[in-house]
């Protein structure tokens, strides 16, 4: 058992800044060498509703977000009937006391300083009483303030100067260790991007959803990258736009969320035909359908597995962490491009929009090159090889380079003749075991803990799990699975037939099923969360012992 | 010049227009080729359906894509790769049915590129359904008693999309195809050909379109005079209906660079320090 | 071991009329009191190329075509060539021996006949040689081109005389059964199609693709079932139409091949979040992308079993004979309405466009009709209730009812409420229960045969299986699943560790991996098929034999 | 007539258009249903994004589909009980994005219901990237240097595509949008309105709209004049462009009969003897 994390809690109206104010603060942390994890819980509105967003801090790594917090700051009534019970005891409640009722708490007449001040955004309050409560030196705030908000620069000061005199010093950060190294603060989404530039992406092309988007609003920001966004007319557009770069030889991405990606199916399932490279990031959200938008879940495992009508061969992998979505991503791109198959990213919300400081290990980073011609002369697309894959010519090129979405024969061009076919599905499916292997190379499990009960998850479920076993006992261990498909036999044969506790964010516990039937494993406890909120580490910690003890 | 067909056997029936199709567009990148522009840099891209069927009948790269999806894929080519000249090839079911959309994008966003369609007023392959552009009445399997929907027009829909070249031509009229498709490939920006194309098996219209094809005198006024021209039934125009010159797309996109051709390496990017 | 059916093929061009005489044929037989079964073997392509048709006919009902025939007739030498080696021992070759080479088998001078008689429709000759060779009545001949070829029946009546003149009987047709009914003469769509609309079907939208469009002519066609057929822009046009039908209380279908159903993903997600009754008829062809157009496949099991994204119940089921794609055609609509789920269809090119006399089980058919609400007066469209069904009621009605492709509040208005969500979602997911009680109902699985030694199978490939063993001794036993999702635990617990074959079109062996997960059965060998074409029965029976004593 | 309010919690932002449209609509259907339309004859559909929460906001039956999609589950409603009067509410990138090819569909049909566009010139709800009726230059989260697009034209396109109703009008003229809406609502065909809708998170266009919105003096001559006029820029006409009488789909496919109210059940179609 580990230093509980502290956390702190910033709720108000879409569209007062809770959410950047959080990042600032996060910043500031990372600046000190704390470790932090930012979550993000907002609704499908542009302004008003309700937000909230919690950093939880602490001088060692944070892999989660707690539902109790220490510090507790609310801009209106909503927010402080909503969190007022998610004060631990010993915590502080800050709130905007202009339009809310009494309570317990310290209330600020935030509104009426605005007014006096001019000032428009009070979500600078929040930074401020981020800075008073912990003791943070004042001119930092004004640094930070200057940096982060461009706009009113001189009033949010002065509004930032009348509210630091009203907080009383209540409390101290935690003590960054000497070595403390919290990483680049990054979203997972931003850890994605850059892994699969860094691996060499040339192209991303998609169509807004969430929780994706932020996919496309950071490679259209990061112009340095060069990594050419591209925002189509609709998902199709967008897949088979990225089939056509790939064809020219750039390295491609498409991302969405499950309603997209369910419009990407059929270019998904050409892809495995033309044995175009593609990487694909499907981020979830709670369906089915239109669902709910803007929260968290892993739903769409079977639908990840087994995207795209016809057989051929993928890669579903799915990263456990924020260190794991940068490498994955780049592996990811490196495999499609070894295979020239599409391959899925799978991640969730959770992962996708969070926040935390991210060690991106570059050494890890492989490019994403195809096997080329020895000969070109006598250049064949699909040239039939005792490994399934046939070398990749780009245009222009004397050559002529065919794809095609029908079966073909050798040289592109289309047939239905029996023996063609087979011939041709044989190649494609002789991939299999060289993409087996090759995963081999990579982590595609991982065992976090020491202990002989097991707790078995995927993606950002592994987070909240490793956070709550920080206040267990060293009895558990969680395995992750990275890989989904190809499914990692060879790292689980150890477990085939065991019992343990399955946690996954989907009510039917599609995960479950899935170990159940290709391992054997004895579910004897479903951590079941399906209501599109992430885990709280001191529950699940609860639920886990009384998993194993029901 | 190397030919420009393959060894994959013809299996359009006899007298279908879409041979003449094949052949103006051989001659006209024959012609173009021999104007200057480097055979290699052709790229097609088909849909699904007889039309489809000509990206086997060429030995030119590219790829034969998803039913509708054609002119998406031909955009990718383009922006990865501006230099290609990259002619798509479409159906009226395939680009302006299931893929409407991204034929009315390309022309909104003026990507450079060429989409030649093959109006047969029906979907052929799929053995002679009503296709979004044929006439009220028509009979198909799926309207035996006759289509109830008005037909959409090909150049008036691109025309208001924003194409920035449209023209129409004839499968049976091989010169004028062949300099229509020329003019088309070296328009710079969306250029859209529909060629009225006899469907024999389905829609024949030969001798409708013997009778009342005429070529265009000159080259309409403005964009409303070319749609009314373009939507004259006693007389069916062929010839440039519309052209116009505006920043394409790619250019907008990628100034003078060559994503393909320029892209930086996994370790030069490693080695620019961003991370 | 049972009486081996006879066997003819008819090889041309498309445009030929193949099929179409190959059907007269089959209606002939069928008239006469024998069975039969045809199978189209054509390409993608209008006119030219290769089409052959075989007709397999006995006394005794045959499930499947055979490869070998004793009447074998080409119109060309494409058709010769590729034919003339399914000769079987005693049979006959008959050929246009205009243009092609001359061969052993009997040279009639089609071509030349045709241009004197003025006949452009070579296959009268096809008809006509028929009936000359098994010596059946000459102006039945007459009667059947009358009736069905409309055009030209003066001149097509005097090239069939010529044509009768110059063949010498051959042989004679089996003795139909003295209380022989086989059927009426259906494709696997027309059955489909016949069933769904006997339980209420008012709507089909489609989008035409092969093998489903059959199914869109068929309805076009039949204006009197008065089922309407709406030939949409697209398939995602298509479905979300469908679920409009639904809404406003008309029972809805829609139908593709993989690549268009790949399209209606996120419509049959809606389907699943809006819970609207939906059937979808999914009939496969070889994949991925447009693959092969006009053959079968099952390559698209998992595909069918984890549509769309999210969470949600579905059934997936597959006929494994022409009168099971009847009565499953309604089972499954009426399961829709009970349940208000999409469910799948799913059938093959092979059982879709085959031509065999089908018995109408008309006593199966049940009503498609929904749980209506008891007191309409507080109305509301997703009331929770205790088996996860909310009764329905359609506009014009005073009553507000919505629905929502976001997650809803019992009324129907959108939520994003962590309760809320989780409530809704498990009134969802208790329809699980239900659906699975009630499938039992209906046969889930069939077994034919009475052997120990087991084969599994699904759809068509049954049909395949059934004929091959007519052609064993009674050791082996097919085991059909029927149905695939709610999968038929209970009936299949008898087979939990089991060693059997198991026959699929399918080149990764989808099925066979299926049981193996979800029964533990242990397959001793795979029959796949996977360039397109039907398992001969001979070719299987061998194989079927060598798969046990390998 | 009872309410036609719910019980939502309202999240559009403060000022935004959508407000106009939600008000107007509610006088329309009062305005209607005083006319003499059954209020159980009212159907709503609508697509995803900020417009599509009017569908939470309407005490109306109906359904909120898919983003896109609307229009297309809408003609479903349509075709099985053409009884309904459907009104369909879609978001510039939502009918003119996505779902383009619905919408076009739609008014080439001539499908009788009524759609209406809330053109905000931007994707309110995923945060204002631009849309396909955003100018050239927009800058959003996906074109942070300013959109390399040209606009589509709302009006132009629907004119294009064969609609016999188009008009448009603005969030901020409630008495003129509510008249519009009515129109829009009894024209037997696809009937589409345009409207005005300012963003004021993303786009806000009151004061260009305050100074440039100006009423059509009267209904243009024919379909160019229409397209011209409703591409100013100088004026930004709102008004009835185009109307016109046609067949329309639903009544072409069903005659007198209403799929729905009309269905035989199972048993009698067992009677019919059609098997
Ligand atoms: C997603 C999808 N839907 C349907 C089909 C089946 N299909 C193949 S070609 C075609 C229509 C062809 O019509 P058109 O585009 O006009 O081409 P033509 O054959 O007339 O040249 C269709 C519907 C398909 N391949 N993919
Ligand atoms: C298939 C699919 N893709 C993307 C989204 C995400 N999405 C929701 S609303 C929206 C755009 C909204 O723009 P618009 O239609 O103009 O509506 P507005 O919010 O501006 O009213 C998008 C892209 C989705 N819900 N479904
Ligand atoms: S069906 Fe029509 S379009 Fe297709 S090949 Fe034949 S004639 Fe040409
Ligand atoms: S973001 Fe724009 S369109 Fe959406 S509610 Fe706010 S102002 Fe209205
Ligand atoms: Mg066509
Ligand atoms: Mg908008």
């Amino acid at each position: 058992m580990r230093e509980r994390p502290r956390s702190l809690i910033i709720g108000g109206k879409a569209g007062e800044g809770v959410k950047k104010v959080a990042q600032v603060i996060s910043e500031v942390l990372n600046s000190l060498g704390l470790y932090s994890f930012q979550m993000d819980d907002y609704q499908s509105l542009i302004k008003g509703g309700h937000n909230f967003s919690v950093v939880s801090f602490a001088s060692d790594p944070v892999f989660n977000s707690y539902a109790k917090a220490e510090l507790i700051i609310c801009f209106d009534q909503r927010s402080l009937d909503l969190h007022r019970d998610s004060l631990s005891p010993s915590g502080s409640l800050y709130y905007n006391q202009d339009g809310t009722l009494e309570t317990e708490g310290i209330g600020l007449a935030l509104s009426s300083l605005m007014k006096e001040t001019g000032v428009s955004n009070v979500s600078i309050a929040a930074l401020t009483i981020f800075f008073a409560h912990y003791g943070l030196d004042q001119d930092l705030l004004y640094t930070a303030i200057r940096r982060s908000y461009k706009r009113d620069v001189e009033v949010n000061l002065l509004f930032a100067e009348k509210v630091f005199g009203l907080i009383t010093l209540k409390g101290s950060l935690p003590v960054p260790k000497p070595d403390s190294k919290p990483g680049k603060l990054l979203s997972g989404n931003q850890a994605i991007a850059l892994g699969a530039w860094a691996a060499g992406l040339d192209f991303y092309f998609a169509y807004p959803m969430t929780p994706a988007s932020s996919l496309l609003h950071y490679y259209a920001a990061r112009k340095d990258l060069g990594v050419y966004a591209i925002h189509a007319e609709s998902e199709l557009a967008a897949a088979n736009m990225a089939v056509g770069a790939v064809v020219a030889g750039a390295r491609a991405a498409v991302g969405s969320s499950g309603g997209g990606f369910a419009l990407m199916q059929e270019a998904f399932s050409l892809a495995g035909m033309v044995e175009a490279p593609l990487l694909c990031v499907l981020s979830s959200r709670p369906g089915p359908a239109t669902g709910v938008s803007t929260y968290t879940a892993q739903e769409d495992l079977n639908f990840a597995l087994h995207q795209g009508h016809g057989e051929f061969c993928r890669i579903v992998a799915s990263p456990d962490s924020f260190e794991r979505a940068f490498t994955l991503a780049s592996e990811l791109l490196c495999l499609a491009w070894k295979f020239q198959i599409p391959v899925i990213l799978l991640t969730e919300k959770h992962l996708s929009e969070s926040l935390t400081g991210v060690r991106l290990e570059l050494s890890k980073i492989e490019a994403a090159d195809p096997q080329t011609p020895e000969s070109p002369e006598d250049y064949k697309r699909y040239q039939i090889s005792s490994d399934g894959i046939s070398p990749l010519l780009f245009p222009p090129a004397d050559q002529i380079i065919k794809w095609n979405s029908h079966e073909h024969l050798e040289s592109g061009l289309r047939t239905d003749q029996a023996e063609a076919v087979k011939a041709m599905k044989d190649k494609r499916q002789r991939k299999r075991a060289g993409i087996a292997g090759a995963t081999l190379n990579y982590q595609r499990v991982a065992k976090y803990g020491s202990g002989h009960k097991l707790i078995f998850a995927y993606g950002s479920t592994v987070l909240e799990l490793r956070e709550a076993l920080k206040l267990l006992p060293d009895e558990y261990s969680i395995i992750s699975l990275i890989y989904l498909d190809p499914f990692p036999y060879h790292e689980l044969e150890a477990f085939q037939g065991s019992e343990a506790l399955v946690a996954e964010h989907s009510q039917s516990g599609a995960f479950s099923r899935l170990l159940q039937e290709k391992l054997g494993l004895k579910t004897i406890g479903h951590l079941n969360r399906y209501d599109g909120r992430s885990f709280d580490p001191e529950q699940l910690a609860k639920q886990i012992e009384e998993g194993f003890h029901a | 010049m190397r030919s420009l067909d393959t060894h994959k056997e013809n299996s359009w029936c006899p007298g279908c227009g879409d041979f003449g199709i094949l052949n103006a567009v051989k001659s006209a990148v024959t012609n173009l080729v021999e104007s200057g522009i480097p055979l290699a840099d052709f790229c097609i891209t088909s849909g699904i359906g007889c039309h489809g069927k000509i990206f086997d009948y060429l030995a030119l790269s590219g790829i034969y894509g998803l039913h509708g999806r054609a002119i998406a894929t031909a955009t990718g080519l383009k922006l990865a790769n501006p230099q290609l000249k990259v002619i798509s090839f479409g159906g009226d079911g395939d680009s302006l049915g299931e893929g409407l959309e991204h034929t009315l994008f390309a022309a909104k966003r003026n990507v450079d590129l060429t989409l030649i369609l093959h109006n047969n007023g029906n979907y052929g392959l799929t053995t002679g359904q009503f296709s979004p552009l044929s006439n009220l009445g028509y009979k198909g399997l799926s309207s035996p008693t006759g289509s109830i929907e008005r037909p959409f027009s090909a150049c008036g829909l691109l025309l208001e999309a924003g194409a920035t070249f449209v023209a129409r031509s004839y499968s049976a009229n091989p010169k004028h195809l062949t300099e229509i498709i020329s003019k088309a490939v070296l328009h710079k920006g969306f250029s859209f050909v529909e060629v009225l194309q006899p469907c024999v098996s389905y829609n024949n219209t030969y001798r409708l379109y013997n009778e009342k094809v005429k070529a265009l005198e000159s080259t309409p006024a403005d964009i409303y005079e070319a749609m009314k021209l373009s939507k004259e039934t006693e007389n069916i125009y062929i010839g440039v209906f519309y052209e116009t010159q505006a920043a394409t797309f790619n250019e907008l996109l990628l100034g003078e660079s060559n994503p393909a051709r320029d892209r930086k390496s996994s370790s030069e990017r490693m080695a620019m320090g961003l991370l």
